[in-house]
């Protein structure tokens, strides 16, 4: 019965990409209140970056992660203080007008720029496939699960045992009683964006090792990763990492067990049916 | 305590401009297809229309009663979907199609609402999201309703009866009329205590509860008005294309919220304004740039939303309202905030 | 609270109707000299842009060649220049469908009305031409499609609508007959088939064809998996497959999916002995582009053939279009380009361009087979379904990133590499 | 039988108890004042009663009728109004639609509703401010208007949650004449107050809670000299 060791494993690994996709949303989510729905078209840029800087430069992914990374932090920043500022005290709907503006944006800026051509990076270093257990697996997958995994806690690390992780936890529990023990909020939250798209980037970099780049490929990801992010709790990485897998997981299993066609609405059925009964997820706080 | 008002006229001198303005423009509205012949414009119209109407369904449920939903498009596509299979396969008149695909979104609206409204803010966006997406996959592997091939309307047979023309014009005139039943909704919801109560469930759910007001009952009404328009408009969008697939009626919850939003959130004219300007920049830009094929009006798109949420946050009717306080300045005159005498 | 009501109805539609006004105006171009306008619609943004834009360039091409004097191209149109009998050159209309039915008929409807143009061209995916063929059928314009291959296109009894491409049915039909051919040669695929397709339209008819006609030629259909387009990942579904383990593998999807399916083939480890893919995704010049020597040994149906080179006109226009694209010519844009010469033909014997007298032309197309960049027998149309009746479908096969027509044997290149061997020794 | 009696009323976050097993009762025409330092229970307790939480223990009977465990907004049906500690208005509506989202109660028809709001805008003493939007009044108005609009609802007992605190000495005599005028209407007031010289002098009988338990229950003078009350402020002499 090794078909299912297969559908399992390869779940998992997609699951944890899902995942690593899902901190920065959950980070956004977390610290600014704010829900970031533009997120995957800001990694369809990063897969832009590293698919440009291989077939410019022929530099592998592996070594432009963490020039892609950098980048994207400070576009991150950058978004930040041009765009989301003006928003971040809007209601819900004037944040979510937003960030649907900067979908259409993205996915446009990328067509003009690259056109609509399907690119992938062939011959990575990371390439061919290795056997786990009864499964074969392409290796940019598992190098991309185990690195979302590593990065996942390096992420988790910062903000719980640094003191820039404490500002960030404390502006996230009150923004208005925060500037009161000296933290300057708007700091903190184009740090926070900072980090979101640096990790997303770092999942766009993974991603393009062994998927292929287009425009609309964000879409595909988006309400996956805000599944996972709502599925784990706003919020908690921890949750977002857990609940990614999960969601990997039960695609994989839906589409060989059930129907491919269906695998999406058990996803989804599944989450609604979790978030009734738990409203904030796995290990989301009560707010 | 003995209960004594007056009844206020309505036809008095104060109000004389705006009714002349309200009239003279429905007047224009209505000759436009006699004098524009050429089609394009026409479309855009009916769209501007349309899309009002559409957008007004969202603003009851998101704008006024604060529920944001981010599936509107599940309610226009069981609409269009009732209205067409009932038509094509069955023979039934499409405006009894509509009727019965108003009620079947009003029950969906309720089924999805009773769980949902539980949820909050973010969650519950969220979680429409998701429903709409189960119910483009289930449409799409539905054999009965045509699955992923859609609908095909056979083109022969023309008239009323059949909420089927040759011409632009008689959809026009159904489009316009559908946004006015639209703003009658909202008429109602406005002119009732309902819409004091949407008003005051969007503010606070406690300070709602405690001035007595059933909250999920007040939730599933607005869910209800909502989702009956959006129907409506999926049967009208249908009938106009005469061809109904999962893509063209599923995918419309993200445009209809962003026009209203633009428009302005919770305000009867926001849709109207919002399409008024969103949509002829849409059609034309794509009619003219896009043959490059650089998405070039997809940048414009994108870049007009981004810059009025900035700008304009209230939406584009704050523009107005600011204008609409210089204009009639002697009205604002006379509620400069008053000096409390002391009691 | 009545002024502010009366007062922002008529600002609101005040805007509505001034905007589009000023729109309105400013969007008339002028023709400076006479030239006889044909609309094209094609999806050059959104999922399938970059096919949309490579056949916008092959028309364009074709264009050039009716408009000038071109001698070492055989092709309708090329030795004139214009339309001698209308006194005007050919000028192409391009409009965005967007891969969205209602813009698709929206374009079609300002291309009819504003452009006046005298015929329609277009919209590659079958969705956006039903719509867009719907608008043109009501204001009563010959629309002629060039590459749409659902089947219910031309069953709905239209007048105006014409199609010069083999629809899915003629294609699949084609498929089983290559099945047959091969095992008169003593080559045996097998019986047992798995179909794997996209849950789109196109998708959909796919497989209710191969249902058909794997009844008709007795082969079983041992699995039917459809899958949601643009799909995050496909692992299960090839697992499902894997686990069917046919025969023969049938696949049909648009070209992002095609990409991802033959990378799952290959993480998997997973190579059936045959793979027929139907057409779109696996034909697009991105495919091996992008999917590289992974793409080797796929069988697929298609109309054009790069090693129909031996036609002089068709190297001459493939050169024209890597000088213009840097891609080679392709099923999709050889099927434009063809398109547009269709028409120029038509426009050549056309009385005048009235939709009438154009439509009469159409009707009467009958282009011999060496003025066909393709191996048919010629361009004729069925008097009722207007659906080209001399298309013929070729089999070609990727060897070594090349599409090498096998079937029919006249026009074969090379034999079928059969079977197609493991990841591991490629 | 009183208007509103508390029968063993406890309510348990986890392990803690913030009311445990509070007895009271509140009859007709009555003006009774809910003391007790910070934390003692008394917005739990408010809360309970308005059915914003559950309890978890003991029953609350309103005018005969058992009410702990209907929702709020059949509570105030039910003639029992509320106010809150944070000042919760309406921020886009005006003064005068506030009140009448409360007067809605009374009739669902605008008109009636507004003119009943009216009336009882009138008799609050907010007229002026009648166009003015909510969210542009001082703190005071603010007050005075959660008052009004939780009249509005013609309730039988009001509940005033620390209506005084943050107010002027101007403002907050006005408030004590404001509280006089709605008893002699007729409407019974259960409020909780932190300035003693305020409710002592207002208040028919004095109740005090000290972290969850009713510690006293008498009348202003008798509570002002009560030793265990005067502990539980001032923290024991020992």
């Amino acid at each position: 019965m090794e078909h299912i060791e297969q559908v399992l494993v390869s779940g998992l690994f997609a699951g944890m990409v899902y995942g690593l996709i899902s901190i920065g949303l959950s980070l956004i989510w977390g610290i600014m209140d704010m829900v970031n729905f533009a997120h995957s078209d800001f990694m369809m840029l990063a897969m832009y970056f590293t698919y440009l800087l291989f077939s410019k430069l022929g530099l592998d992914p592996l070594f432009s992660l963490p020039l892609v990374a950098a980048g994207m932090f400070c576009l991150g920043v950058l978004t930040y203080f041009l765009v989301i500022r003006h928003v971040i005290g809007g209601e819900l709907v004037q944040q979510t007008l937003c960030t649907f503006g900067l979908v259409v944006l993205l996915q446009s800026v990328a067509q003009y720029l690259w056109t609509g051509n399907y690119q992938m990076i062939n011959e990575p270093l990371v390439s061919g496939n290795i056997r786990i257990f009864a499964a074969s697996l392409s290796k940019g997958q598992v190098v991309a699960g185990v690195a979302s995994l590593f990065l996942a806690g390096a992420i988790w690390w910062v903000i719980q045992k640094t003191r820039i992780g404490w500002a960030l936890m404390a502006t996230a529990q009150n923004r208005y009683s925060a500037p009161l023990v000296g933290i300057k909020v708007d700091r903190m939250f184009a740090l926070a964006w900072g980090i979101g798209l640096a990790s997303v980037g770092a999942a766009g970099v993974f991603l393009a090792n062994y998927y292929y780049i287009y425009p609309q490929v964000g879409a595909t990801f988006q309400l996956l990763a805000l599944v996972a992010v709502a599925l784990g709790g706003f919020g908690s990485i921890p949750g977002a990492i857990v609940a990614g897998i999960a969601v990997g997981l039960i695609e994989a299993l839906s589409g060989y067990l059930i129907e491919p066609a269906y695998k999406y609405l058990v996803v989804f059925s599944l989450y609604i049916v979790v978030v009734l009964v738990r409203p904030h997820g796995f290990f989301g706080t009560h707010s | 305590m003995n209960r004594t008002f007056v009844k206020r006229s309505f036809w008095t001198k104060k109000n004389a401009f705006p009714i002349a303005a309200f009239l003279t423009l429905t007047a224009v509205a209505l000759l436009a297809p006699v004098y524009i012949k050429i089609l394009f414009p026409l479309h855009v119209l009916i769209m501007i229309y349309l899309y009002s109407a559409l957008g007004t369904s969202w603003n009851i449920l998101s704008g006024y009663a604060g529920q944001i939903s981010l599936g509107q498009s599940v309610f226009v596509g069981v609409g269009g979907y009732t209205s067409s299979v009932l038509f094509v396969s069955y023979g039934v008149n499409p405006w009894l199609g509509m009727i019965a695909g108003a009620l079947l979104a009003a029950i969906f609206g309720w089924l999805i609402g009773k769980p949902c409204f539980r949820l909050s803010g973010r969650y519950f966006a969220i979680a429409t999201m998701a429903v709409v997406q189960i119910a483009y996959i289930i449409v799409t592997r539905w054999e009965f309703v045509g699955g992923a091939r859609g609908i095909y309307f056979p083109l022969k047979n023309w008239g009323l009866r059949f909420f089927a023309f040759r011409a632009k014009a008689p959809y026009y005139y159904i489009a316009f009329g559908l946004m006015l039943f639209s703003f009658l909704m909202v008429l109602i919801i406005e002119k009732s205590h309902i819409g004091y109560y949407l008003k005051t469930i969007r503010e606070d759910e406690d300070v709602a509860k405690a001035l007595g007001i059933d909250v999920p009952k007040y939730k599933a009404i607005a869910m209800a008005f909502s989702t009956t328009l959006a129907a409506m408009g999926g049967t009208f969008l249908a009938q106009y294309l005469l061809f109904a697939d999962p893509d063209s009626l599923f995918m419309l919850s993200i445009p209809i919220m962003l026009l209203t939003v633009m428009g302005g959130t919770g305000s009867m004219f926001g849709p109207l304004i919002g399409a008024g300007v969103l949509i002829p920049v849409q059609e034309y830009a794509r009619a003219y740039w896009s043959g490059s094929g650089q998405a070039l009006d997809q940048i414009l798109y994108g870049l007009i939303i981004v810059v009025i949420v900035i700008l304009q946050p209230r939406g584009l009717i704050g523009i107005f309202e600011g204008a609409r306080r210089r204009f009639f300045r002697s009205e604002a005159a006379q509620t400069k905030t008053p000096q409390r005498e002391g009691i | 609270m009545v002024k502010r009501l009366c007062g922002f109805f008529a600002l609101g539609l005040a805007l509505a109707v001034c905007t589009f006004f000023i729109y309105g105006v400013c969007g008339f171009a002028y023709a400076a000299e006479k030239t006889v306008k044909v609309g094209a619609i094609f999806p050059l943004s959104g999922g399938v842009a970059q096919t949309g834009v490579l056949c916008k360039a092959a028309m364009e091409i074709a264009q050039e060649i009716v408009n000038g004097k071109v001698d070492d191209i055989l092709v309708p149109g090329a030795t004139t220049e214009g339309f001698a009998n209308l006194g005007a050159k050919l000028e192409l209309v391009f409009m965005d469908s967007q891969n969205v039915p209602e813009k698709a008929m929206s374009a079609a409807e300002q291309l009819i009305t504003q452009e006046n143009v005298v015929a329609l061209l277009g919209c590659y995916t079958s969705a956006t031409t039903a719509t867009a063929s719907q608008a043109a059928e009501r204001l009563g314009i010959p629309f002629l499609n060039e590459s749409s291959t659902s089947p219910i296109l031309t069953n709905r009894g239209f007048q105006w609508f014409f199609r010069c491409t083999p629809d899915d049915d003629f294609f699949t039909r084609n498929f089983f007959e290559f099945l047959r051919d091969e095992e008169a040669k003593g080559k045996n695929y097998g019986r047992s088939i798995a179909v794997l397709y996209e849950n789109t339209l196109w998708g959909a008819d796919v497989a209710k064809a191969v249902q058909k006609y794997a009844a008709e030629f007795d082969y079983k259909i041992i699995a039917d998996v459809p899958y949601t387009a643009r799909a995050a990942s496909l692992t299960s579904e090839v697992q499902q497959i894997k686990s069917a383990n046919a025969d023969i593998v049938m696949l049909a999807s648009y070209v992002s999916d095609a990409i991802l399916l033959q990378t799952t083939f290959r993480d998997l480890d997973y190579s059936p002995s045959i793979i027929l893919a139907h057409d779109a995704g696996f034909n697009d010049p991105n495919f091996l582009k992008t999917v590289g020597s992974a793409g080797n040994y796929v069988l697929s149906r298609e109309v054009y053939a790069s090693t129909l080179l031996n036609k002089p006109s068709v190297k001459k226009l493939n050169e024209l279009m890597v000088a213009k694209t840097g891609y080679p010519l392709d099923g999709n844009s050889a099927r434009a380009l063809m398109g547009v010469l269709v028409l120029s033909d038509a426009l050549l014997r056309t009385k005048s361009t009235e939709p009438d007298d154009l439509r009469q032309a159409l009707l009467e197309t009958d282009i011999p087979a060496e003025q066909v960049i393709f191996p048919w027998l010629g361009v004729k149309f069925d008097p009722e379904t207007h659906q080209i009746t001399t298309g013929r479908g070729i089999v070609v096969q990727i060897q070594d990133q090349n599409y090498i027509p096998v079937w029919p044997y006249e026009i074969a290149g090379a034999d079928v590499l059969y079977p197609i061997p493991q990841w591991k020794d490629r | 039988m009183e208007l509103l009696e508390i029968r063993g009323v406890s309510k348990r976050f986890g392990g803690l108890a913030a009311v445990d097993s509070v007895d009271m009762y509140v009859s007709r025409g009555e003006i009774v004042g809910l003391i007790g330092p910070n934390g003692a229970g008394k917005t739990t307790l408010f809360n309970c009663v308005a059915g914003h939480c559950g309890i978890t223990g003991g029953e609350i009977y309103f005018d005969g009728r058992r009410i702990d465990g209907m929702s709020p907004n059949e509570i105030c049906a039910m003639k029992l109004a509320r106010t809150f500690q944070i000042v919760k208005s309406i921020t886009r509506m005006t003064v005068l639609e506030n009140i009448m989202v409360g007067a809605f109660m009374v009739s669902k028809r605008i008109p009636l509703a507004r003119e009943w709001a009216r009336e009882v805008m009138d008799f609050c003493g907010l007229s002026p401010l009648a166009d003015a939007k909510a969210g542009s009044l001082t703190i005071g108005d603010k007050k005075r208007l959660e008052v009004a609009r939780a009249l509005a609802t013609e309730p039988e007992l009001l509940l005033l949650d620390e209506v005084m605190a943050g107010l002027t000495g101007k403002e907050s005599r006005d408030a004590v004449e404001l509280i006089y005028k709605i008893r002699n209407w007729g409407v019974t007031v259960l409020m909780v107050e932190h300035i003693m010289e305020i409710i002592m002098p207002i208040s028919d009988r004095i109740v005090v809670l000290d972290s969850g338990t009713k510690i006293a229950e008498d009348t202003p003078e008798k509570i002002a000299r009560d030793k265990k009350v005067i502990d539980a402020y001032l923290g024991s002499a020992a």
